[in-house]
């Protein structure tokens, strides 16, 4: 199995076979595939079947963020954890199944919650083509939007893909694709009061809902490194009750006064996430624990 | 005289919970002299759907922030948000934002 | 942890806790999870998804039928399955991984192809309320359709989820829910020209469009079970490179002249699928095999 | 007098194949003294935009068995199927039902 023809081996050809033959893939697309990094922030409800598709598919090179421990709770519904590795960091946990998957991926757990203090240096160090917030709180979900704001300017662009899920219902936006399309703050420049968000321990999600927007969020990425997207800032919101349980949304372009990615001047922009305290700002805490009974 | 709209309007993100369950409402919107518009419509969801926590829809004459408005599947902000005029048979969505995973 | 409370341990509890906190679940909920039967037809691309978040969310009975063994080229989206476990059959190998999410399930394997002369048998021993069609071909999908019809004459009702994926697209279809609702039959009475499929081994596929169905396909059996499905014969299409992936259709109601559930007499409505050959009708041979490079 | 219809057609399950690889197309579509179907719809679209395999679009005055009709989001069956009269801005879309899993 060491020899290699065009950049795969012939087990890698076995192994994708079934989408390399489709149009817009290929051998090119295997190769780009192959080639790209990605960096997933959580290894929750959302990061688990994201990773796990991007692995089976044979994304090369993923970066997991998480200072989450697995816990008992989290069973329900992050399904590459398991009982046996109850304690365990979650990254190891994934780095670990996903090795089952496809052992051609190279996966690099970071055993640290993303913060204002690492952030910028992980989007560094990993060099993303795209980045999935598969987090779980407001907060962390503007620091991830602005950290690639200003990771934008000066490195490789990583395009955004934002997803998140609570009790029955989900949303996913693609976010920050090119330098007309919108960050996390256009969308929703001022956070929502703090009375409208449960604590994060007291909201129910039913597991299998944020299994179907971390699938849709690893089909993004895959879509976005294959250059297969259209680049339309869409946001597709999920209501598993409802009787049109998906609608995709055409949303509105960069905001010239955006906080982070508006039309200032150099000297009013948005230099570095160090100098916003996010907690004060969304008036929430981070959260991350599960429910305790 | 009075303008008047028959609108379909959708709940979604939980935001239904403030309007009894419902996740669709038909909502006729009437203005006098001018044609009725975004901002009339979320005054009459608070003054006539919402029988508590008004504050998780509204902040004085617009929605709360976390809200997304959306016409037709377009962000409402691609139609003049608040002034933006509404036509018969008009779809308006609510989403209220998620922040979990 | 032996201890049970109205029917569930205290790990139970811990572990289900994130969607018994919501409306429509609680312990009543939690309880007809954990004593509803499940039958997967399918180990593959649909049936490893879907399984994962039944049994992460504590469906207590599933039944997995499926003769294949696994191959490399499987790999690509057929999730619970790993480079160790070629050649073992696709039902053990969904077992195996299913008891390391959930203990509290029990998987019962079934290592052979589903065929007109195991159908009624099958149905008749795990008596399911709910059917997943995780199958890859029309021959199985007529079969599987009428089998579920003759069950239902004479036994507790099952419901049929009947979900495809092909390429960049996938559906899904929720059949036989009441005497009203429609069966497979009813809305494909023909199945299409035999130049029309390609054959399974030359389809391509995008693991992760597998992934978003089969998960849809688990959503669609817990909504069922918890009786929070709204019994609408809508079929949902999926089409991963649409600028509106998701449309949400509402279909007919049974048809009176259906072959399988119309309304003829007794003496001739079908009886039993032995009678029929299902290759003859679709034209087309079962498949099931991978593309082999 | 001749009736005019503007649709919005689209394409999915993999027959945007049979049409140039186009997910979607607009189609003025009319009839003599009387208005447009479904069966006018069909044959103006096997007639005008498929170049080969139209075995694999059309048999007869109808479609394929395997494909689905959908105007509006409903199944044709509840609207007439062939005969099914077209309004202006009506989506009709057309479904090949898939197998693979
Ligand atoms: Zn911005
Ligand atoms: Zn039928």
């Amino acid at each position: 199995e060491t020899e290699s023809v065009n950049g795969l081996s012939l087990s890698e050809y076995k192994r994708y076979g079934r989408h390399m033959v489709l149009n817009g893939i290929g051998l090119p697309g295997q190769r780009k595939l192959k080639s790209a990094s990605v960096l997933v922030i959580g290894a929750g409800g959302l990061g688990c079947p994201a990773v796990q598709y991007l692995t089976a598919t044979g994304v090369g090179h993923i970066t997991i963020v998480d200072g989450d421990t697995v816990e008992v709770s989290n069973l329900q519904r992050q399904i590459l954890h398991s009982d046996a590795k109850i304690g365990m960091h979650k990254a190891l946990s994934i780095k670990e199944a996903s090795s089952h998957i496809n052992p051609n991926v190279t996966i690099e757990p970071v055993l640290q919650a993303f913060t204002t203090q690492n952030a910028q240096a992980i989007l560094e160090s990993s060099q993303p083509d795209v980045v999935l917030d598969c987090t779980d709180n407001p907060s962390t979900r503007y620091l991830i939007s602005d950290a690639v704001v200003i990771h934008n300017r000066t490195s490789k662009r990583a395009t955004l893909v934002s997803a998140a899920a609570t009790g029955y219902n989900g949303q996913i936006i693609t976010l920050c694709y090119n330098d007309q399309a919108p960050c996390y703050r256009c969308i929703i420049p001022r956070p929502p009061p703090v009375q409208s968000i449960t604590s994060c321990a007291d909201d129910g999600i039913l597991g299998v809902v944020t299994g179907t927007l971390g699938t849709l969020q690893a089909t993004e990425c895959i879509k976005l490194i294959l250059g297969l997207h259209n680049g339309e800032s869409a946001m597709t919101v999920y209501s598993a009750l409802a009787s049109t349980p998906f609608r995709t949304m055409r949303m509105r372009s960069r905001k010239h006064d955006c906080y982070a990615d508006g039309d200032q001047a150099f000297d009013k922009k948005l230099k570095s996430v160090q100098d916003i305290d996010y907690l004060a700002f969304t008036g929430a805490q981070t959260c991350g624990t599960d429910l305790q009974l | 005289m009075s303008v008047t709209r028959n609108l379909k309007v959708e709940f979604g993100g939980g935001l239904e919970i403030l309007f009894n369950d419902q996740r669709q409402l038909k909502i006729t919107l009437s203005a006098d002299g001018r044609n009725p518009n975004v901002r009339d419509l979320i005054k009459k969801l608070a003054d006539e759907h919402i029988q508590e926590r008004k504050e998780l829809f509204v902040e004085g004459e617009t929605v709360r922030p976390g809200i997304l408005v959306l016409i037709n599947d377009c962000d409402w902000e691609l139609r003049d948000e608040l002034d933006g005029e509404l036509e018969d048979g008009d779809l308006v969505v609510f989403i209220s934002t998620l922040h979990g995973g």
